[in-house]
């Protein structure tokens, strides 16, 4: 089990960035696609996680643990909470740009929009 | 005090000052705290431009200072081609506000917020030495960049031209995360200097992968072939203030990034790493310059030249070499101002006239022999004629790939076409000449609504023009011995890093002494020639042989046709040919 | 014990992220997203973060979906008008 | 599109093979010992008295990304407005027969429900963004939390109720407050002789919610931008139904 759990979480995180890219090639529909892009951006999560992680350490928090206990790695933490913020607002401006150019063009369809605009 | 973070920190802050204050105070007075705020920003960069004089300079970050050489905060690295990127930045930032005071009719305070903020970013971006940090600026910038080029929200093609943006940028952007995070697997660091000692010269696959990753988001950034599809749609589609900023800016910081990484983390050319710039670059300037030239829409046109520009200085950039970076450097510089200027022309184009449709416009310009001049003398100079910073930089670009036949021969093709498109469309608006062709195809995509009741232009927008002609004429005086040497330093990563991590002075490399400009003078007055000789051509093609023009047409025509049809628009083939190019640079430096 | 259910979660959250890609319809696609970022948390929380998982059950369990339901309801809403104006 | 998709099926396997060959050169996960974070858990417990270590990377050794992020939720919040935005020209409200304004519940429970939920949703968001250097959580957590309150509000109550509680004027407000006060804690620094962003505050012994200085007052400003900034991406959401029900 070990031995594929030192392998695994890199696989998924490709596994991810690949369906996230085939998802927005793909798309016909902007939300659908917007929602494709988030999983695209989640697969940088699991392989910053992956990377810190040590087996058999603690979280970062020393509140109730003694200095010293060996602990994972406390700066991909933050570079993944920055990650998500990333990821939460670039999806409401897309979203926005979705809805908005609904109203304006009535179409998701990136083919129609095309046509639309001419 | 140092002056470093106030780049970043007074135009965030009065950013979030405007926002908050939008709808209380009168126009004119946000109106002059921002153009305030940027003139002192500006101040501000020319100063830490002065600064960086003698060699680098390090700020960090809550004092957290380096302990026994490992860096645990973030700091400003600031080089002087860094510096001075920041400082074209802000002027231009500067002129985008000058010029918008009275481009919108209504007040718009969260537009000239979100053009501060996109100033910090831009500053953070090229003064900071730190990898995470960069992409943290490298995201501002595009969340603000997005909602800038959706402005007009009204209208189907900014909505298109901003999703097409934001898709392929975060994407990008996202795979430069990647390639951050397999650095950081390897090096347990994010301060550049440190990952380059961690790393110690070796040059596995994992380092050129993720090496090769982190470069993907700037290179879309860049807009480098066949990343830059986005460009042209979100320049066609935002409002024209803007636009100086994406072209001047943005797209060079890009560039920059790649540049100054591989600078500052590798002491050798990474194998592979520089035919396949060069190669991308030599593609990126001929298919930019085709595309420019078979443009109508005006502003499509520039945004077309941009990226031939953006290819002739990757290709500075591939060589790795101090030549190489000072020319592309000077480039820039010349590039941003005169672009800039350009753009606001057609601004002041649309304002008057309301259209930015070359055919549409045939003649209608004759009554502005002001602006035509500016315009034309603005096209001569994207020929790269003296005295600006872009004849120096062009001068030493070419002397620098001296042994790359093709890449000098694209350089000079991205130079003679896309002048020759601005100068076909000066002649034929100010002056009336060529055939009338209004109904040709290649329109309907071009009409536009005016951004502006028409009126006679003001005098702010004749401000921010002259400002940057002047600027485009003072970028002359820059030295290119001074930019060779900083070159040497961007390209000295164990210098730096001791500088850095280990608080030791900036190192002063000896720069040779640049080839005389004689033959460069010769050279850009072939290039102009060239450039009026193909627009005077194009507009008075009627006149040829019947044998030549057939001949002439039956090479273009299919080309421009096959360039136009990869040119879809739509946001899933720009990422199929994301994914594309990115397996090309990765395979290329595979192979290498 | 860990080792399995880190496993396990993984697989799940390979399989989950590869069906909200390939699921077409934007409503049941919010849905499925939601159950990928609870996932996700989860994991978060199983690899020694706390801080992140927090986060990401506010954003990608939470927050996301929402925006992503209203921004949903309001394109349905637009098509609604322009289908009376349409009748009219 | 089928052009595309040759491409993107080239692109693909060239991605996931380089994604490969560089992932073959990763440490086993679980093995991974860096230096970056092995130093900070050891020293940021002493140096800045926080215990939670991520705290103190995100607000401290790093904090200039935490200004960078605040800013990126600032910028697409102003976007996502400028993007919405109603322009002249636009038609105005009709009255549409097709839609109905949204009554209040009527039941009981979903009120005394909303009553509940309303106190414990902020005590828990404020408890979080001040504990933020003790233990998980903090001003970006928090600051969702919190954000849910006028939500929940919305969902029990009527729309005027939620504007009643959350105007637009006030998140705009708060939404800047947030941002510009992280700015203005990091020129304290400045002020203060010291550099931008560096700790002005006396520590006090590490567990305490006040033991870390500025760590806490970032933490605020963070927590009102990113409660503002949520509140206000939602409202212009759902905007629409708020100007009909008003």
């Amino acid at each position: 089990m070990s031995s594929i759990l030192a392998w695994l979480p890199y696989a998924v995180a490709g596994w991810l960035l690949l369906w996230g890219l085939y998802g927005i090639v793909k798309s016909r529909n902007l939300v659908h696609l917007i929602i494709c892009l988030v999983i695209l951006q989640s697969s940088t999560y699991v392989l910053l996680l992956a990377i810190g992680y040590k087996a058999g350490a603690v979280a970062p928090v020393f509140a109730d643990m003694p200095l010293g206990t060996p602990a994972v790695d406390p700066v991909v933490q933050a570079l993944m909470l920055t990650d998500i913020v990333v990821e939460a607002t670039v999806a409401a401006l897309l979203l926005a740009l979705a809805v908005q150019v609904y109203q304006r063009a009535g179409s998701l369809d990136p083919r129609e929009l095309v046509r639309l605009e001419g | 005090m140092h002056l470093a973070p106030w780049t970043v920190a007074l135009p965030l802050a009065c950013a979030a000052l405007l926002a908050a204050l939008a709808e209380k105070i009168p126009r004119t007075v946000a109106d002059l705290l921002a153009l305030t705020v940027a003139a002192a920003n500006t101040a501000l960069c020319a100063l830490l431009f002065r600064e960086t004089r003698s060699g680098p300079v390090v700020y960090w970050f809550g004092g957290i200072r380096p302990r026994q050489g490992v860096s645990l905060g973030i700091d400003f690295a600031i080089d002087r081609i860094g510096a001075g990127l920041a400082t074209l930045s802000a002027v231009l930032i500067f002129s985008a506000l000058l010029f918008a005071a009275r481009y919108f009719d209504k007040p718009q305070a969260s537009f000239q917020a979100l053009l501060l903020v996109f100033l910090a970013a831009l500053c953070g971006f090229s003064l900071t030495g730190d990898l995470f940090d960069l992409f943290v600026f490298f995201e501002l910038m595009s969340a603000t960049a997005v909602g800038l080029c959706a402005y007009k929200s009204r209208e189907v093609g900014p909505l298109q031209g901003a999703i097409n943006f934001a898709v392929t940028n975060t994407a990008g952007a996202f795979i430069t995360l990647t390639g951050i995070a397999l650095l950081y697997a390897r090096t347990g660091a994010l301060n550049l200097s440190q990952i380059s000692r961690m790393l110690a010269g070796r040059h596995d696959a994992l380092v050129l992968v993720g090496f090769a990753f982190v470069c993907l988001g700037f290179l879309v950034k860049a807009a480098i072939v066949p990343f830059h599809f986005w460009l042209a749609d979100a320049h066609a589609s935002a409002p024209t203030p803007v636009c100086i900023i994406f072209s001047g800016a943005m797209v060079e910081a890009g560039l920059y990034a790649v540049a100054r990484l591989h600078g500052a983390l590798f002491a050798t050319p990474l194998p592979g790493f520089r035919p396949a710039l060069l190669a991308l670059g030599a593609i990126t300037c001929v298919v930019g310059a085709a595309m420019c030239y078979a443009q109508r829409h005006l502003k499509r046109l520039l945004a077309f030249s941009t990226i031939a520009h953006a290819g002739a200085i990757l290709c500075g950039i591939a060589l790795l070499t101090p030549e190489g970076y000072a020319g592309a450097a000077l480039y820039v510089a010349g590039h941003g101002a005169i672009k800039a200027g350009l753009f606001l022309c057609v601004g002041m184009l649309l304002h008057r006239l309301h259209s930015v449709d070359e055919l549409v416009l045939h003649g209608r310009g004759q009554g502005l022999p002001w602006l035509g001049a500016l315009f034309a003398a603005l096209g001569l100079l994207l020929a790269g004629t003296p005295p600006t910073a872009m004849f120096l930089g062009e001068s030493m670009l070419h002397h620098a790939l001296r042994e790359h036949a093709v890449a000098r021969l694209a350089l000079a093709i991205a130079s003679i076409v896309t002048a020759a498109a601005v100068l076909r469309a000066c002649g034929r608006i100010f002056l009336g000449w060529g055939p009338r062709e209004p109904d040709a195809p290649g329109g309907g995509e071009s009409d536009e609504e005016p951004e502006t009741v028409p009126a006679r232009i003001p005098w702010s927008m004749w401000a921010a023009a002259t400002l940057l002609l002047a600027g485009a004429i003072a970028s002359g005086f820059l030295s290119r011995q001074q930019a060779s040497k900083e070159a040497m330093r961007m390209l000295d990563p164990h210098a730096f890093a001791t500088q850095v991590l280990d608080g030791a002075a900036p190192s002063n490399p000896e720069a040779a002494t640049p080839e005389p400009l004689g033959p460069a003078l010769w050279h850009s007055a072939g290039t102009a020639a060239g450039a009026l000789a193909l627009a005077g051509l194009t507009l008075g093609r009627k006149r040829l042989p019947g044998a030549l023009r057939r001949a002439c047409a039956g090479v273009w025509e299919p080309f421009a046709s096959a360039l136009r049809g990869l040119h879809t628009g739509e946001v899933g083939d720009q990422v199929a040919w994301l994914a594309f190019g990115a397996a090309i640079l990765c395979g290329a430096m595979a192979l290498g | 014990m860990i080792g399995a259910l880190q496993f396990l979660l993984f697989i799940l959250l390979a399989l989950a992220g590869m069906q909200v890609v390939r699921t077409r319809e934007p409503l049941a696609q919010s849905i499925a997203v939601s159950f990928y970022g609870l996932v996700l948390s989860l994991l978060f929380f199983l690899h020694q973060a706390p801080d992140v998982a927090l986060s990401q059950i506010a954003v990608g369990a939470v927050a996301l979906p929402l925006m992503i339901l209203l921004a949903l309801a309001k394109i349905r809403r637009a098509r609604q008008e322009r289908e009376a104006e349409q009748n009219r | 599109m089928r052009l595309r998709l040759v491409l993107f099926a080239a692109g693909a396997l060239g991605l996931g093979a380089a994604y490969f060959a560089a992932a073959r050169g990763l440490p086993p996960v679980g093995g991974y010992s860096g230096a970056y974070g092995e130093v900070l858990n050891a020293v940021s417990v002493g140096e800045r008295h926080a215990t939670d270590v991520v705290s103190a990377v995100n607000f401290d050794y790093r904090g200039l990304d935490t200004l960078g992020e605040e800013f990126i939720l600032f910028a697409s919040v102003l976007g996502v407005a400028t993007i919405l935005r109603k322009q002249q020209g636009d038609e105005e409200d009709r009255d549409e027969p097709a839609w109905q304004a949204r009554q209040a519940p009527d039941s009981d429970a979903v009120r005394v429900l909303g009553v509940w939920l309303v106190p414990l949703t902020v005590s828990f968001g404020l408890y979080m963004i001040s504990h933020g250097a003790v233990s998980p959580g903090g001003g970006f957590q928090g600051g969702v939390v919190l954000a849910t309150a006028p939500l929940v509000i919305y969902l029990c109550a009527t729309a005027k109720t939620f504007l009643r509680i959350a105007p637009p004027w006030l998140t705009k407000a708060a939404e800047a407050i947030g941002a510009g006060g992280y700015v203005v804690i990091g020129c304290l620094g400045v002020l203060a002789g010291k550099q931008f962003l560096e700790n002005v505050l006396p520590l006090g012994t590490p567990g305490a919610a006040w033991s870390s200085g500025t760590i806490l007052f970032l933490n605020l400003t963070v927590g009102i931008a990113v409660a503002a900034g949520f509140v206000e991406l939602l409202a212009i959401f759902i905007e629409e139904v708020l100007r009909r029900e008003t």
